[in-house]
């Protein structure tokens, strides 16, 4: 049916097998604890009032009735947060951006997108507070809004905010737009790479806002106690991120937030903004008891940050023989209603797979009457790649040029200088490439009418960040590990994984727990694809920190030099006395009469990231009569540099493969004029089911990364970057239509039908 | 990316220690450049400086060798 | 969700006797899931809802060869398609009855739920109309008797009077040589709502070679599901031809009425329509002629 | 306060008596008023299979169930999945084939696996395919799970 290859040159013990997840058994039974299960004692419930409106003017609230509604313990609205009660002199430069953040929580003078929270109760039940909800009266001056990103750009469009300049690399506009920043990175001369090329082509795509889809709405329970600490348990992807984001909103130290992450229902960069927590708190602590919110669904797709719709221009010269001579884009995010779209990975990621001599990228971030967008995996990346990725098609069918071939000639590879300036360390691309081309999938016929194929290549940089750990070692040889990373899915097993490698002891003696942030030092979220990479990384280090000090107990014990010690697969023992020898448990038995136990730290900010390359292959049959998508064999090949736990490798590249084909097909956000949704439902925002897809081939491919022990890069990411493109060009196989424009809908696929002269059928 | 200002030099050559003395360097030729890249003393929030490919942590005080190539590139966040 | 009192009568004069006393201030509830989503996004009130479920009748599935099948309103989904001889009987009636939802709500939602539910897209209400489907109406006054097509009057009404309940829907046994289908279509293959939905019906003579009658009827193309009649009747007395068929789908695509929306357009239901007419009457002649 | 009504129900087992008002779900009253917070919310409207639990042998979203129609019902949820001797196969299976990410979906996906084979122990991958689309999963794609379904069923 389907195979899973994996093409790996070295061999480690734990590292690259299989283990059972140690949350696995908890997970399976219902016995972990996500946000929305916390339990306290005389906890209240809390439900947000959010504007109806896209753009509008708070005249006045009244919250007076909602008070007073029997079972209500608390109303705030944004006079109850500390922004309200700072002065622009106070605030100095830093005024916007608090304005920003503290608004973004909850509304203090205009209301920026239908969901914009105004008002939050705390009640009895969830019930209460929604009946109380109601008994609010808020008088608002409803405004002109702007929804389209190149809407926003033109001059007299309706202005998000009145005193928003556009950032131009650091030089700020005179007067307000929209655009909130402008980037642009160039190498070369397109000009004369332009002139040089046999072909150019140029062509503009679109993207719809979507959303990332987790299926655990968000939530928050806080406590603030009389003593001024304040305890939040939250489903987030970074506690930290949390902790920095209510400390700033709330003007709080750090040190009197506690953030303790709960097990989380996905988050695919979308649970990195802390939408609930400081609201929640401060419910909590003018009722002075715990308070929980959660989101309902619609109130995730309204209100929490989806990925933003784009623009884009591409625009490429190349050869006869298909050698790339510039390249050109200009990409316009939709930021939706506060600065922020990812518009600068998207023009970094745009050509990231290509060695490109002369090239131009222009970014635009947008403000627009929506939703604040998010991360979403790969943020920016899988615009970019639709366009480009499409164009690379459209190119290899004017030259008549095998599209894997293509790609191969013009890759990335070690030493090649991006647009942005770096230049690419050891990377995979090539033998993603060529595994995809030499796959069975690839040489196979396809068959049928209506059928077709599509190739795409898709880019993530990966990161380091900050990330700390801790492990003990107990007296019968297991050891505790502590790290600030939260489990998304299978961050556990992965960095026990690489202690138990790294120590020679057996996985199943490393017991991984995730603490709060009063308990480990910071740890940047579990995001960008740097977990397995820079925590692991951690682990490594303060596994190593435990061997030397293994060392140094055994040297104590034996009475000899440290220096005659080595610590080699879990053994340590004398250099030049074989009789000299402990294993790890034995002497870890030895630790309780030799000085007690044994820690090992570390606290990193890695550089060495690996970058990440995927390449995709997709075979699918369009019904004419309907202009119905249906994918019947998908291939995902991606340098995962090591695969720490295949398994859970694998199931990234399916879960950003089928993200990417929802993404394609079906998923969007419908607005009307003003920028309400009209589809904030799974009902109607259409995200795949198991009976829309077939099984989801893999090939990992190991192009080990210099930057890490064990080879490893983030794998995260880049499996959402070509499914886009890699279908559109499948649907141009299977119907002849170009598709410029996400999501590629039935009904989209039966207009191009009709503009390219099909009769409607009748 | 800051080509405005360097009349459209892409590559500058300059003696320097850190990345504070870079940038010193570069606002003595170009003259508006250090606002560019530093706020309150330190990089851009959205900026980050690469020495040898490589991304620096130590942001103004990263050491630079006698050859290094520096680059100031977008500081990226993630997504899942 | 606002606060409501729940009932579960146990006989029908005890939930009309409910239903009359209480007016506009009741809701009757079957499976639960359309109403319960409509409650909690505020689209429907009640300070009374009335769970029919325990009422005999309306959990009553019986078939007489002779006359036809009476199918209790509340009788969820898998009950009629695991039924096999109700399968093997009315295959175009299990098309609905397995698409509605997933299996979650196969477990809970029924016929006649979604008939009084009274969507335009509502996926039982075209092939039941097609079957020639009666509505089975127990009221103060007695019971009365309407045929399916007249039941849905307007997005989300329904013909029901102040104190009414749809006990059963009512369809004939099927003729010899008959055939019906449900068909829709949706952007995934599970877990949507219709842009389209077209059921048919077809009657063929001993050789199968002729339409003796046909019976379309559409979803989601109008306020309510359409009885789209001419196209049927273009069909009776008429050889099974291509022509036949492309001229009832014409006849069925301008018996629609459909809106643009966010879940398709006027051009695109309109031919979805006809493409699904051929497509559903195709099904039903093969099914007639025992294929 | 609105009243609340006594509701006598099996969970797991279990003969319960509990309160609850009619307008809470069952989902609600699992999670809310037992604290049985296995069964989780997804959407609240029928459209993820999140809550699924099994209601009188059929697989119900029990958010689209109201807690006062447990009334003499017997129900399963995902704390009554495994025994005292050890998991269910198909959690076991869940476990072995890295089926689970982040494991939110992961409750339903089981629940309603298990009363997939109950009912038919030699279901094949499009029948699966089938049983499960009223489940979301944003994580993994499907396929480990599908795999997961197949190798406890019988259909080889």
């Amino acid at each position: 049916m389907t195979s899973n290859q994996v093409l790996s040159e070295v061999e480690f013990n734990v590292v690259g097998k299989r283990p059972i997840r140690p949350d696995g058994v908890d997970k399976v039974t219902g016995r972990a604890q996500y946000g929305a299960d916390t339990n306290m004692t005389g906890a209240l419930q809390a439900k947000v009032l959010r504007s109806p409106y896209p753009h509008a003017r708070i005249k006045s609230i009244d919250v007076s009735k909602a008070e007073a509604f029997p079972g209500v313990k608390a109303v705030i609205t944004a006079k109850d947060l500390p922004f309200a009660a700072l002065s622009k002199e106070e605030l100095g430069d830093g005024y916007t951006a608090l304005k920003y953040a503290s608004d973004h929580m909850m509304a203090s003078d205009k209301v920026l997108f239908k969901g914009h929270p105004i008002a939050a109760i705390a009640a009895v039940n969830a019930h209460v507070a929604e009946s109380a909800m109601a008994l609010i009266q808020v008088d608002y001056e409803e405004l002109e809004s702007v929804v389209d990103v190149r809407e926003a750009m033109k001059d007299g469009a309706p202005l998000v905010h009145e005193d928003l300049r556009t950032n131009d690399m650091g030089q700020i506009s005179d007067k307000p737009s929209n655009i909130a920043a402008h980037m642009s990175y160039s190498t070369g001369d397109i000009d004369k790479g332009f002139a040089e090329a046999d072909l150019v082509m140029e062509r503009e795509y679109t993207t719809a806002t979507v959303h990332q889809g987790y299926i655990e709405p968000h939530n928050s329970t806080a406590f603030w106690n009389t003593d001024g600490q304040l305890n939040i348990w939250t489903s987030t992807q970074g506690s930290f991120a949390v902790r920095a984001a209510v400390a700033n909103v709330l003007r709080l130290p750090v040190s009197k937030i506690k953030v303790t992450p709960m097990e989380i229902g996905g988050g695919f960069g979308g649970k990195i903004t802390a939408y609930l927590d400081a609201i929640t708190a401060v419910l909590s602590k003018k009722a002075g008891v715990p308070v929980r919110t959660l989101m309902t669904r619609s109130e995730v797709f309204e209100a929490s940050g989806p990925a933003p719709a784009s623009w884009m221009r591409v625009k490429i010269g190349v050869k006869n023989n298909g050698k790339m001579t510039a390249v050109e884009t200009d990409i316009a995010m939709d930021a939706g209603a506060y600065p922020g779209s990812p518009a600068m990975q998207a023009i970094v990621c745009a050509f990231a797979c290509y060695d490109v001599t002369n090239g131009k990228v222009d970014g635009y971030d947008v403000v627009v009457n929506k939703p604040k967008t998010a991360a979403y995996r790969a943020p920016g990346s899988p615009q970019a790649a639709f366009g480009v990725e499409s164009l690379i098609d459209e190119i290899c069918g004017e030259l008549k040029l095998d599209p894997i071939e293509f790609r191969l000639l013009n890759a990335a590879k070690e030493g090649t200088r991006r647009i942005e300036g770096l230049v690419a360390k050891r990377i995979g691309l090539v033998e993603c490439l060529e595994a995809a081309r030499d796959h069975d999938h690839y040489k196979s016929k396809l068959s049928g009418e209506n059928t077709g194929r599509g190739v795409a290549c898709g880019y993530w940089p990966n990161r380091g960040f900050q990330s700390s750990v801790v492990m003990t070692v107990h007296f019968d040889g297991t050891v505790s590990l502590l790290m600030g990373s939260v489990d998304i899915g299978g961050t556990r097993a992965s960095i026990a994984q690489q202690t138990a490698e790294t120590l020679g002891i057996a996985y199943e003696d490393v017991k991984p727990t995730i603490v709060d942030t009063d308990s480990i030092g910071y740890t940047f979220i579990t995001g960008g694809s740097r977990t397995s990479f820079a925590t692991g990384l951690a682990a490594i280090t303060a596994a190593d920190d435990v061997k030397e000090q293994m060392i140094t107990r055994a040297a104590k014990i034996w009475d000899t030099s440290e220096d005659d010690i080595e610590y080699v697969n879990g053994t340590v023992s004398h250099k030049s006395d074989e009789e000299l020898k402990f294993s790890f448990k034995d002497l870890a038995r030895q630790l309780a009469t030799t000085g007690g136990t044994i820690s090992g730290r570390s606290n990193i900010d890695p550089t060495g990231e690996g970058n990440g390359y995927a390449v995709h292959l997709v075979d699918l049959k369009v019904d004419p009569e309907t202009g119905k998508t249906d994918v019947t064999r998908y291939t995902a090949v991606q340098d995962a540099g090591k695969a720490v736990h295949p398994g859970y490798v694998e199931g990234q590249m399916q879960g950003g493969a089928v993200q990417g084909i929802g993404w394609a097909l079906n998923e969007e956000y419908f607005f009307d004029p003003t920028g309400k949704m009209l589809n904030p439902t799974f009902l109607d925002y259409r995200m795949p089911t198991t009976l829309d897809l077939p099984m989801i081939d893999t090939v990992i491919v190991e192009v080990a990364n210099p930057g890490h022990p064990y080879g490893v890069r983030g794998v995260g990411e880049p499996a959402i970057v070509p499914p886009m493109a890699a279908i559109g060009n499948a649907i141009h196989g299977a119907t002849g239509h170009r598709m410029r424009s996400l999501p590629m809908t039935p009904g989209k696929i039966l207009e191009a039908g009709w503009e390219n002269g099909n009769s409607s059928g009748g | 990316m800051l080509q405005s200002l360097t009349g459209g030099a892409r590559q500058i050559d300059c003696d320097a220690k850190n990345i504070r003395q870079v940038i010193e360097r570069l606002d003595e030729l170009y003259p508006g450049i250090r606002d560019r890249l530093v706020e309150d003393g330190e990089l851009r929030e959205n900026l980050a400086v690469a020495i040898d490919g490589d991304i620096a942590i130590m942001g103004m005080l990263e050491k630079v060798g006698a050859n290094s190539e520096v680059h100031f590139v977008p500081a990226i966040g993630g997504g899942s | 969700m606002e606060p409501f009192e729940f009932v579960s009568p146990s006989s029908i004069d005890e939930a009309v006797k409910i239903l009359a006393s209480n007016g506009d201030k009741v809701r009757i509830m079957a499976g639960g899931t359309d109403m319960l989503v409509q409650m909690r996004a505020g689209r429907r009130t009640a300070p009374l809802v009335v769970d029919v479920k325990g009422i005999p009748e309306l959990n009553n599935v019986s078939y007489d060869a002779s006359k036809g099948l009476t199918l209790g309103a509340a009788v969820p989904c898998y009950k009629i398609y695991q039924d096999k001889s109700l399968a093997a009987t009315y295959p175009g009636l299990i098309d609905s009855a397995s698409l509605i939802g997933g299996i979650q709500i196969q477990g809970r939602a029924s016929i006649g739920g979604n008939i009084c539910n009274a969507a335009p897209s509502g996926d039982s209400i075209p092939v039941v109309i097609a079957l020639g489907g009666v509505c089975n109406i127990a009221g103060p006054n007695g019971t009365r008797q309407l045929p399916v097509e007249e039941f849905c009057t307007a997005p989300g009404r329904n013909a029901l009077e102040n104190g009414e309940l749809l006990v059963s829907v009512f369809i004939p046994a099927p003729q010899a040589k008959s055939g019906a289908t449900y068909q829709r279509f949706i952007p995934r293959n599970e877990m949507d709502i219709a842009v389209v939905g077209v059921g048919t019906s077809v009657v063929l003579d001993a050789s199968g070679q002729n339409f003796v009658s046909a019976r379309i009827a559409l979803a989601s193309v109008g306020p309510t599901p359409i009885f789209a009649k001419a196209a049927g009747d273009s069909l009776a007395g008429k050889a099974v031809s291509e022509e036949a068929i492309q001229q009832a789908s014409e006849l069925a695509m301008s018996a629609a009425t459909p809106i643009t929306d966010m879940r398709g357009t006027i051009r695109q239901r309109t031919h979805l329509v006809g493409v699904f007419t051929r497509r559903t009457l195709n099904n039903a002649i093969d099914r007639a002629r025992g294929g | 306060m609105a009243d609340v009504t006594q509701v006598k129900t099996t969970i797991n087992g279990e003969e319960v008596n509990l309160l609850c008002e009619p307008r809470q779900s069952l989902l609600e009253v699992l999670r809310d008023v037992l604290g049985m917070t296995g069964t989780k919310e997804g959407c609240n409207d029928g459209n993820c299979g999140a809550c699924t639990v099994i209601l009188d042998g059929r697989i119900v979203d029990s958010c689209l169930v109201l807690g006062v129609e447990a009334e003499g019902k017997n129900i399963t949820t995902i704390e009554g999945m495994a025994s005292p001797e050890g998991l269910h196969p198909l959690q076991q299976s869940f476990l072995e084939n890295a089926s689970l990410q982040c494991g939110i979906c992961t409750p339903g996906f089981l629940l309603a696996s298990k009363s997939l084979l109950d009912q038919e122990p030699d279901a094949d991958e499009g029948r699966i395919r089938h049983w499960l689309a009223g489940n979301l999963c944003r994580c993994t794609g499907y396929d480990k799970i599908v795999r997961a379904v197949l190798q406890v069923s019988k259909a080889k």
